[in-house]
């Protein structure tokens, strides 16, 4: 039977699989911000999603709130620059949004989702548009809402459209001016090149996404 | 691009300890927090000043803490403000009954991890004033960005706070001089070199032989525009102009004016380089009061500098004239 | 490398010009002979103190004249010892009753430009007393040179000598002061990069990536040895077992200890190579009592430190110590 | 007939040819100098050169003597390094061997370049072998000495040899350690470079045989 919910180990594989997005990437994420902004985003996300890491098993993992709650606050803890209050914040949000559950649905996940993304605009002063993660974050939970109202229960389906949106933000805001972190600066020297928090949340939705599609295969194997 | 060091990962690290080895007797160096504060503080007395912007810059700021200067500063890893907990933590040891005051450059990063801390600290009952310093004139569009950047002029407001809170002034009246201060300075920069962080292999931009790079910030980032490099008086030119056309400081104000390198322009550079703004302040009618060459604010390795100009009253005149003790010093 | 400059030909002089807008009221700037000297000097009280080296060491020797320093600097074109005229007129200028004292580093044009200089001086019945510095450990063999080249450790001979001038001191206890500094005084430096002299079109030597020039003087010569870059930590551990194993320096010996850049490289990196040298004087026993980090002796926009070692007596402590203001300021 | 003694005016011009050696090789010496010393050489050269030109035309001419004791004080109070001392030395020193005197026979010759040669090597402590421009020299004046002796009135035939020995000494002490100069502090790493020294002077030497020859031609056709 196809995944209709999604459980605290869902959460928490896919926790991990962002971080490995974030190890993996480390360089090619510097590399993308050194184009515009100043090289350090590779290395402030892995540093995050490597303290988070090292906490995972000591940390509370009772319910998917507390668990995402702490990650924040980890990654607030141990990341400055713009990225850790950002995704501090937005982990933290995500958790509050989701305090006692143990599993997901759909319209819990687009829940968590915009209280992450209000979260991450009121800290960041941003808005969609402005190139930022924002633009990966918001079309891909749009698709997420869109999915979920046609069918509650196709979570797989709501995950593909998602990393489908994510990643079509890449190249979708190739072209824009960045408004907002420190590739602002450069103005309208930023057309042309990608954000790479855009980046970063199109690979991690991708990641997720494959994560989730070979456990589904696994589960009807068996 | 070579560099000195050791594990990349201990490169903000290392130099802190560097600093606190050179000054075992004043300062405390707290390595969880990248700390760097007064052996001294806190003292209900004073008011506790403290920063922290990414590393990279230095003298800025781990190297102006002292009497007169910083209380504290809290780092992070080069060109990244430090994670929310340092400037929280940080807040909490050096906590005064005067209150704490935050000097916060203007970047996106840097607001966001003070504005936690400083809600973290809030939510304790600790009494915080705050800073935001914001001098560079090449973010010339705000609408399109945070605003304007905390660069150079930072030393001033460290300056003049300091030199305020050793005289006993209250946290109401250092933000009341930080914000004077932040009013009456201007500043821009431009580079003929890139820097490379420690653990890159290549630095963030290069400039060929023949170009600069206008406008630029102090994270190794583009600037404003690419441009061919002019004589070194047509580089101040643009620079002067750019700075004393922005507040405007206008026939007969005092000023102070300061050519800070950017890391990898030598003094024999930058003297060269302050005689043109000497001579450009002459001609504007502005009275250069005190002046200041040397590395203020800089970025790794780079070579280039920033002009910064200062409108003075007296009583900026007497808290930039006050005496400091730093680590950064030439005695 | 990209340059801050006008017409390389008037590199010096706008330099100079520079140091002398920036302090107008202290120093006199005559063009003819390259000479910034103090506007209330000569005073037959006291003794003259002049040098004239190569530009492109600066702070030394241009920007470091002033009170309980330098009474004049008459440097010549970037790396070359001025014309024997210039330290012949400017020791006219500065004569003192009590006599004037000469730093001279240990270079063969410098020394003959100012034997001839001095030999001129006293034809005309003037005082003149020599203090050489030779404080470069990297010169082995010296039977196959002029012998060791004054470097860094040049500071330290001018700094002490012009607090015992400000004291009162004769020229003959200058001359005596300037000899035990320069017996007290190791120095070895090393370079990551090279440098070009205003009007050339490359650098007189590259670095590769990962490679460092071991043993470099500062006029942006070779040194002793190319070798790769290791770590920063090894590197201080080079010059320091040069260093401290010349004279050699012993346990419970009082010193200073200097890092000083070349020019290129910005204080993070010379904060984290002081953290090293520190750590290895503690090891060996030596107590530090006073520290120098930052620009003293630089080649251009070298990228690279030398580290300095003094034996501090009580004497050599009071003047070390001894307040001095020159255009090479923090405030 | 062939030359049999250095007139003034041949002296004025050997002056002259030196200046323009040194303006044309500017930047070759000061390149050769940056191999090992620190590429200064070029400029030093001819900025003295510069300054004897400038002034030229109002020194005194009276005497050979004169002419050259005021070309070394000038040459002096206009260069630093280590060559300001040593060509001024040399041309004050040469003009004291040659006081009064408005024509000059080989032997005068030999005598002003040995109190040239003694006057350099007391003012840089150096001696023939140290990789100097004494390598030129010495082994040029040893040569017009020789000539001299077999007929005192081959000028061209001394000067050809001068030239000879001084061009011989570039690759000659190719090989050698520098022991005087900035370049010594290189130590052995100077073994295979050339001493701009030694090559100024042998350029210097060429071009001075080529204008007493080309002189000499155009005398045989009048
Ligand atoms: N104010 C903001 N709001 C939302 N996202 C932002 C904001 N500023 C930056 N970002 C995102 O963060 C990324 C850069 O992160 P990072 O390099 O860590 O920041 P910094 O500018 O402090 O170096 C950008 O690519 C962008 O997606
Ligand atoms: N002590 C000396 N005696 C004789 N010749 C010397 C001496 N030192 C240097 N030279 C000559 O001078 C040349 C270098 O001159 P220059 O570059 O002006 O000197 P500096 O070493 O001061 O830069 C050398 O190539 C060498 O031939
Ligand atoms: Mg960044
Ligand atoms: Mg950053
Ligand atoms: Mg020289
Ligand atoms: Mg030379």
């Amino acid at each position: 039977m196809p995944k209709n919910v999604i459980s605290l180990s869902d959460v928490e594989r896919a926790v991990m699989t962002m971080a490995h997005v974030a190890f993996e990437n480390e360089k090619y994420f510097g590399d993308l911000d050194g184009e515009m902004g100043d090289a350090d985003f590779g290395k402030s996300l892995a540093t995050g999603f490597h303290a988070i890491q090292a906490e995972f098993d000591k940390i509370d993992h009772s319910d998917i709130g507390v668990l995402l709650t702490k990650c924040g606050m980890i990654f607030a803890a141990n990341v400055g620059g713009c990225s850790g209050p950002l995704w501090g914040t937005a982990f933290m949000r995500a958790g509050m949004a989701s305090k006692g559950k143990t599993s997901l649905t759909l319209t819990d996940l687009v829940a968590m989702g915009r209280s992450a993304v209000q979260g991450m605009m009121a800290r960041g002063s941003s808005s969609q548009g402005d190139k930022t993660l924002l633009d990966a974050i918001i079309p891909a939970i749009d698709k997420i809402e869109e999915v979920s109202k046609e069918n509650p229960d196709n979570v797989l389906g709501a995950l593909r459209s998602a990393a489908e949106a994510a990643n079509a933000a890449i190249e979708g805001t190739r072209n824009w001016v960045a408004k907002r972190g420190r590739a602002s600066y450069a103005g309208e020297r930023t057309i042309g090149t990608l954000d790479p928090g855009v980046v970063a949340v199109a690979r991690m939705a991708s990641a997720i996404l494959k994560e989730f599609e070979s456990a589904e295969e696994l589960g009807n194997c068996a | 691009m070579n560099k000195f060091m050791n594990d990349p990962a201990n490169f903000v690290p290392e130099m802190l300890e560097g600093i606190y080895l050179a000054n075992p007797d004043k300062l405390k160096y707290i390595a969880k927090y990248n700390c760097i504060c007064r052996a001294d503080r806190p003292n209900d007395d004073y008011v506790s000043i403290i920063q922290g912007s990414g590393s990279g810059h230095e003298p800025a700021h781990v190297m102006v803490v002292g009497p007169g200067m910083l209380d504290a500063a809290c780092p992070g890893n080069v060109f990244a403000a430090p994670p929310a907990e340092f400037p929280f933590e940080v807040t909490k040891l050096m906590n005064s009954k005067k209150g704490v005051l935050h000097i916060v450059n203007n970047y996106s990063g840097d607001r966001m991890v003070w504005d936690m801390a400083r809600e973290m600290c809030e939510a304790e009952g600790m009494k915080i004033g705050v800073v935001l310093m914001d001098d560079d004139v090449a973010v010339v569009n705000s609408a399109y960005t945070v605003g304007r950047r905390g660069v150079a002029g930072n030393f001033f407001s460290i300056k003049c706070c300091g030199a305020a809170n050793a005289e006993g002034a209250s946290l109401e009246k250092l933000v009341e001089i930080g914000k004077k201060v932040n009013s009456q300075v201007r500043t821009m920069g431009v580079a003929i070199s890139g820097c490379t962080p420690p653990g890159k292999d290549a630095p963030i931009f290069t400039c060929a032989p023949g170009e600069m790079e206008l406008g630029v910030g102090i994270h190794g980032e583009k600037g404003r525009r690419r441009a061919p490099l002019p004589k070194a008086d047509a580089v101040v030119d643009e620079l002067f102009d750019a700075v004393a056309n922005d507040l405007p400081f206008e026939k007969a104000d005092e000023v102070g004016l300061m050519i800070n390198g950017l890391g990898g322009t030598p003094p024999s550079e930058l003297f060269l380089l302050y005689r043109r703004a000497a001579i450009r302040c002459k001609d504007r009618g502005l009275k250069v009061v005190h002046n200041y060459v040397g590395d203020y604010c800089t970025s790794l390795e780079m070579a280039g500098f920033s002009l910064t100009l200062i409108r003075l009253d007296a009583e900026l005149k007497r808290l930039i004239e006050a005496p400091a003790d730093i680590p950064w010093r030439i005695f």
